[in-house]
């Protein structure tokens, strides 16, 4: 059992698959010479060649696309967005062409293709840079999506992402790539549509998923000091979602908090606490509690970037006022 | 019927010279046609024929009802669809946009399904998931189809890129329009076409209008497109799109090259649809002048016309070619008639693996 | 009062601009010389010549840019995307650009921009051609979203749209466009953030918005035949949401049904379940019930696009099962 | 110091023979100083030396937390902002990229106000709500600083078109990198100006790399940009972007003929960042090598030692603009420091009209 970094997780994963499948190459830009916006593929140039690790001009819309003709054309491309803000200027290969070209197909286009992109504010990039378009990535029918909050998930979930046959996103929050975990030697997979029930607890459950795992984490630590007991979940697959483990939990404890550290409105908590409401009606003690990042667009500043992303307090506060725990 | 074959590029193409030799023994009255056999001759007919048919087949249909949606026809424009894939084998693919039915047919997809596709049918190419403007063979390597306008060309990058990748020595075909040229799109897939060296053949369908918008009216600089690409160090051809032998002659010499892994190429067919962008189209921005114009070149009549003229096949010959298209495209509508529609519960399929 | 197409309402509202405000422009593809996809614009070119009437080339991205540009630089753009679904190639203007100027740069850049677009299913367009991605762009701060439902608010809410001082998307649900209904001839507007309560009653509330409306229509006179009155509300403005309106609506009925006719999972209706829910806890005597189209891409195929399509019975089917009316 | 100047162009562009003869004056030993006065002369050193000092102040900054997100340095590359803004006044706009502090500076906005920003204060242009990446002056027509690559070309497009529409004589110059070009917004605006015939200056700082990847490994063709431009009937001309008064003659050429109503045009300034793309940037793309080949013809050093060598400023005079450009960015940084940060609530503000 090694104590490895987030990005040496993903590195592993990918590697892994360089290794054992010669149809699996990477491209995107500066992840050669370069060695990656966030390191994760430093040094694979140079073990795998230009063949397979390519780097691309900024041309999002053309690359994501040609990922996608490759992937149509046989191969197990994984194409890298240096940010996931950028992958709005490839949106529409991404919605319209590689989740819609299984279904207008009739079945007959397979497009396994793995689309990695750091995700998510809290280093201060602005506006433009901090966003977390997994949210709407998720509830695109014909693809895949998935974000883990530790090293462990990372890989487990890389290895399940390069084995797919269907398109996925896979968010990577930039706030964890330096952060450490337990990676075990022997091989393991994670299943897509496993969330990861990471505390148990009886008196109320609180769901998240990537950096919102960290803010929980202090919620739980915070909340047992006083003596209340949360179940922490970890969506991991945020599509397909594991409602089973969400109802289970939820029917065990009565109360639900749901947190984004992207914007509330429209955020993944948004589907989840109003598919949880309906379905776990009966078992709920109160609402569905939401809290997440305001909404505003993120600003520069240190303080107001603090501001606006969901504090550990605020989670306490919201659980305070609505569950009174 | 002359063909025309220009060429402008860094240093001087061989297929830009082969297409413009051609096209001058054509002008000096040979056919251009010798190096084809009788059956070959006729099937390019057979082809444009039957795209023809099938495509007058779908606008009655289409007025009836039984085919929705966008319905974007190919008459007209018959000689390249047909010119630019004969040369294919099993191994290439063929991307293309929404105005996919001649394609679909010149790359010999079952003309019962794909009739069916167009009604919506279970017994559609796409279990009648497509429609017309997403018609997918994948076992033909007939890989779309795409209705986002520019949105085909990376996909048909990556196929390409697939083939140099696998070490095949297949290529891959894109037809778009001109309209798509105005996507950055375009721009970006031939950039990286040539960075990459892969054996991709752009073949640009200029019609004239992208919708009802002519090509000047919203094009800065030369109204040709094939004269921009040598900036890209991609070889580019211009031929009549009217003539199938002008197109099936550069489309032949790109090909080889390509085989040959001489990097992406390209060709502009300049061409015309006679109808409407799609049905519903009134065609206020143009004149009938203008489309009678065009259609005094009509590759379905010009074409067997000429092989008459030049005894290369007899009229009895080119009049049971069109009895069995007609036959066929009955028969065609026929299966789709009878087909059962989806099952309710095919909805949740195909969605994911 | 007369009675007027959908079509000619929006058609109305952009007169009376390009007449009163020298600066109002309109850009889009075939909006002059074709007349308008959607034979909105038509006749405009002749009437208001080819510098305020502009045919685009299919350039999305740039002529959205442009207008935002322009909008910056003091003119009224109007911006025609021929359909929604179209929205993609131009996504990072929209969602980068256009809503996030006035913020980044501290209130100094405002972006008058109205972007017009149908939107919506129905007519047998398939995968690419039939999504509602105003959806999503109601999620986004920095700027507002409508979608009418009938002649007499597409023309009240165009009027605003063209006065607002933020980027707003305006979306027209394509099924529409030829549906009738009566506008008087006094002007009026109708607010940014007003919902409309079409139908008074006590039994539940049914709320949707856009083409939606036409489903809950026949919802409603159904449950009428049984003696269940139905207080139906019209969105109307899905950014910003009428919350007070929703909750009063809640107070008396306890009971609301959502309807989406775009995919369920993701829509406009999930967002307002999980915010009704946790607002109003407790009024609620059961979940807050989410009906939408099916989470699969938009088939071709009548039958299948019908079959997706979220029908009055299966909002019937789903009153009946959760709160047994 | 050689000042280079090439065009290609359909008609030859005046801008480019203009350009083309004053690079040969320079080569032959004139300085291309004459036409402007001492204080203009000294305000473009004064310039160059303030981005200078403000962006080695930045750096220092960064290392020690004050500044945060993504800083980006223009060190290197004074000459190109400097000299292509000189000729603007009042009406025109500016639009750029990330790399923003320099065209700031050379459009005249507060040095304080500036470096608040990047500190994240409530002082700052933006109100410490853009950062380094997005900075913003409208009072100065400074119309950001935009960090997603090439999503500033339409905005500026944008604001040419109200220009014209408004029938002003204003400008808009737009800056963007080489890497930028990639991107198909780059054509579908290029397009559009020319359609249009907007007055916008297209001005491209190829400083031969976007970020790690240098321009000809992902650029098919020409490693030139300029050439390219004609196929838009755009006019366009190349210029040492170390030589300020090259890019400065290029630049008053191409805004009296906006002004003129000429259309759009492009300038390509061949420049260089001595420094990473971004602080972060450990450069392993490239060896110092490169880097120190360019810093020899460094324009905050070269010019004012052949402004002194030609008599035109005393080294007494360029030793005070010197002290003054230290004081002053001392103060800046005095002033950030400072100023307090944004109040909480502020998070609310300016999100809606
Ligand atoms: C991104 C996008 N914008 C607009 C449209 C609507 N549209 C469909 S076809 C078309 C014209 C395309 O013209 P061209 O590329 O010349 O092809 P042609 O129809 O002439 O064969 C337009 C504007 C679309 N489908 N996708
Ligand atoms: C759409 C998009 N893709 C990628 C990036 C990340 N990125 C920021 S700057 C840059 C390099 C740009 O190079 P160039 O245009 O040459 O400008 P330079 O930095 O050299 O001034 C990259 C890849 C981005 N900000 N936006
Ligand atoms: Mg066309
Ligand atoms: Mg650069």
């Amino acid at each position: 059992m090694a104590v490895i970094l987030f990005r040496e997780a993903i590195k592993r994963g990918l590697a892994e698959a360089l290794d054992s499948n010669p149809n699996v190459f990477i491209m995107g830009e500066d992840i050669g010479e370069y060695g990656g916006a966030y390191a994760v593929t430093d040094g694979f140039l140079a073990k795998y060649g230009e063949d397979r690790i390519i780097d691309t001009p900024i041309s999002e819309a053309a690359f994501v696309g040609a990922g996608i003709g490759a992937a149509a054309g046989g191969l197990r491309p994984v194409v890298e967005l240096m940010s996931i803000s950028f992958a709005l200027v490839a949106f529409d290969q991404i919605v319209n062409m590689a989740s819609n070209l299984r279904y207008m197909s009739g079945g007959q286009i397979e497009v396994p293709l793995v689309l990695r992109a750091p995700t998510g504010a809290g280093v201060q990039l602005g506006a433009t840079h901090s966003q977390s378009f997994e949210t709407w990535l998720a509830e695109v029918p014909g693809m895949s999506c998935v974000c883990p909050s530790n090293p462990y998930d990372a890989l487990g979930l890389m290895r399940t992402a390069l084995k797919s046959k269907n398109p996925i996103m896979f968010a990577e929050p930039a706030l964890l790539y330096g952060t450490r975990g337990e990676v075990p030697d022997e091989y393991y997979e994670i299943p897509l549509g496993s969330a990861n029930v990471q505390r148990e607890g009886d008196d109320v459950t609180l769901i998240s998923y990537g950096a919102g795992m960290r803010v929980l984490g202090k919620v739980a630590d915070d909340l047992s000091a006083n003596g209340v007991s949360a179940e922490v979940i970890d969506l991991r697959s945020l599509s397909p979602i594991d409602y089973d483990t969400l109802l289970t939990s939820l029917e065990k404890t009565n109360r639900v908090l749901a947190l984004d550290t992207a914007r509330r409105t429209g955020g993944m908590m948004a589907e989840i606490a109003a598919e949880l409401q309906e379905r776990g009606s009966e078992w709920l003690d109160g609402p569905i509690v939401r809290v997440g990042a305001e909404d505003v667009p993120w600003p520069y500043s240190r303080n107001l970037e603090q501001e606006s992303y969901p504090q550990p307090a605020d989670v306490l506060t919201a659980l305070k006022k609505h569950f009174n725990i | 019927m002359a063909s025309q074959a220009k060429t402008k590029s860094g240093k001087p193409a061989k297929s830009a010279k082969r297409s413009a030799a051609a096209s001058k023994s054509l002008e000096n009255g040979a056919t251009g046609a010798g190096s084809y056999s009788q059956d070959e001759l006729l099937e390019m007919f057979r082809q444009m024929c039957l795209i023809r048919q099938f495509e007058i087949a779908c606008g009655e249909h289409y007025a009836k009802g039984n085919i929705r949606g966008f319905l974007h026809l190919y008459i007209g424009q018959e000689a390249t669809g047909v010119g630019a894939l004969r040369p294919l084998t099993d191994q290439d693919y063929v991307v293309t946009h929404y105005r996919d039915h001649g394609h679909a047919i010149s790359r010999g997809l079952d003309v019962n399904r794909s009739m069916a596709e167009l009604f919506g049918r279970k017994t559609g190419l796409s279990k009648g998931k497509g429609g017309s403007m997403h018609l997918f063979d994948a076992a033909k390597r007939f890989m779309g189809g795409h209705a986002i306008v520019g949105g085909q060309f990376p996909l048909a990058l990556g196929l390409a890129f697939s083939q140099k990748y696998q070490k095949t020595d297949g290529v891959t075909v894109c037809f778009f329009g001109d309209g798509s040229t105005n996507q950055g799109l375009y721009h970006e897939t031939l950039n990286l076409a040539a960075v990459w060296k892969v054996p991709m053949l752009f073949v640009l369908e200029n019609n004239g209008y992208g919708m009802g918008t002519a090509v000047e009216r919203v094009r800065a600089g030369s109204p040709d497109f094939y004269t921009d690409v040598d900036r890209y160090g991609i070889d580019a051809v211009e031929v009549d799109g009217m003539d199938v032998l002008a197109v099936r002659e550069a489309a032949d010499i790109a090909i080889a090259k390509l085989r040959a892994g001489e990097g992406p190429l390209f060709i502009e067919a300049k061409t015309f649809r006679y109808v409407g962008h799609s049905y519903a189209d009134g065609q206020k921005y143009r004149d009938q002048h203008e489309v009678d114009e065009w259609r005094r070149r009509d590759p379905v009549e010009a074409y067997p016309q000429m092989l008459i003229d030049h005894k290369l096949v007899s009229k009895k010959q080119i009049d049971q070619v069109k009895a069995d298209v007609d036959a066929q495209v009955a028969a065609a509508v026929k299966f789709a008639e009878e087909s059962p529609e989806p099952d309710p519960e095919e909805l949740f399929d195909d969605v994911m693996a």
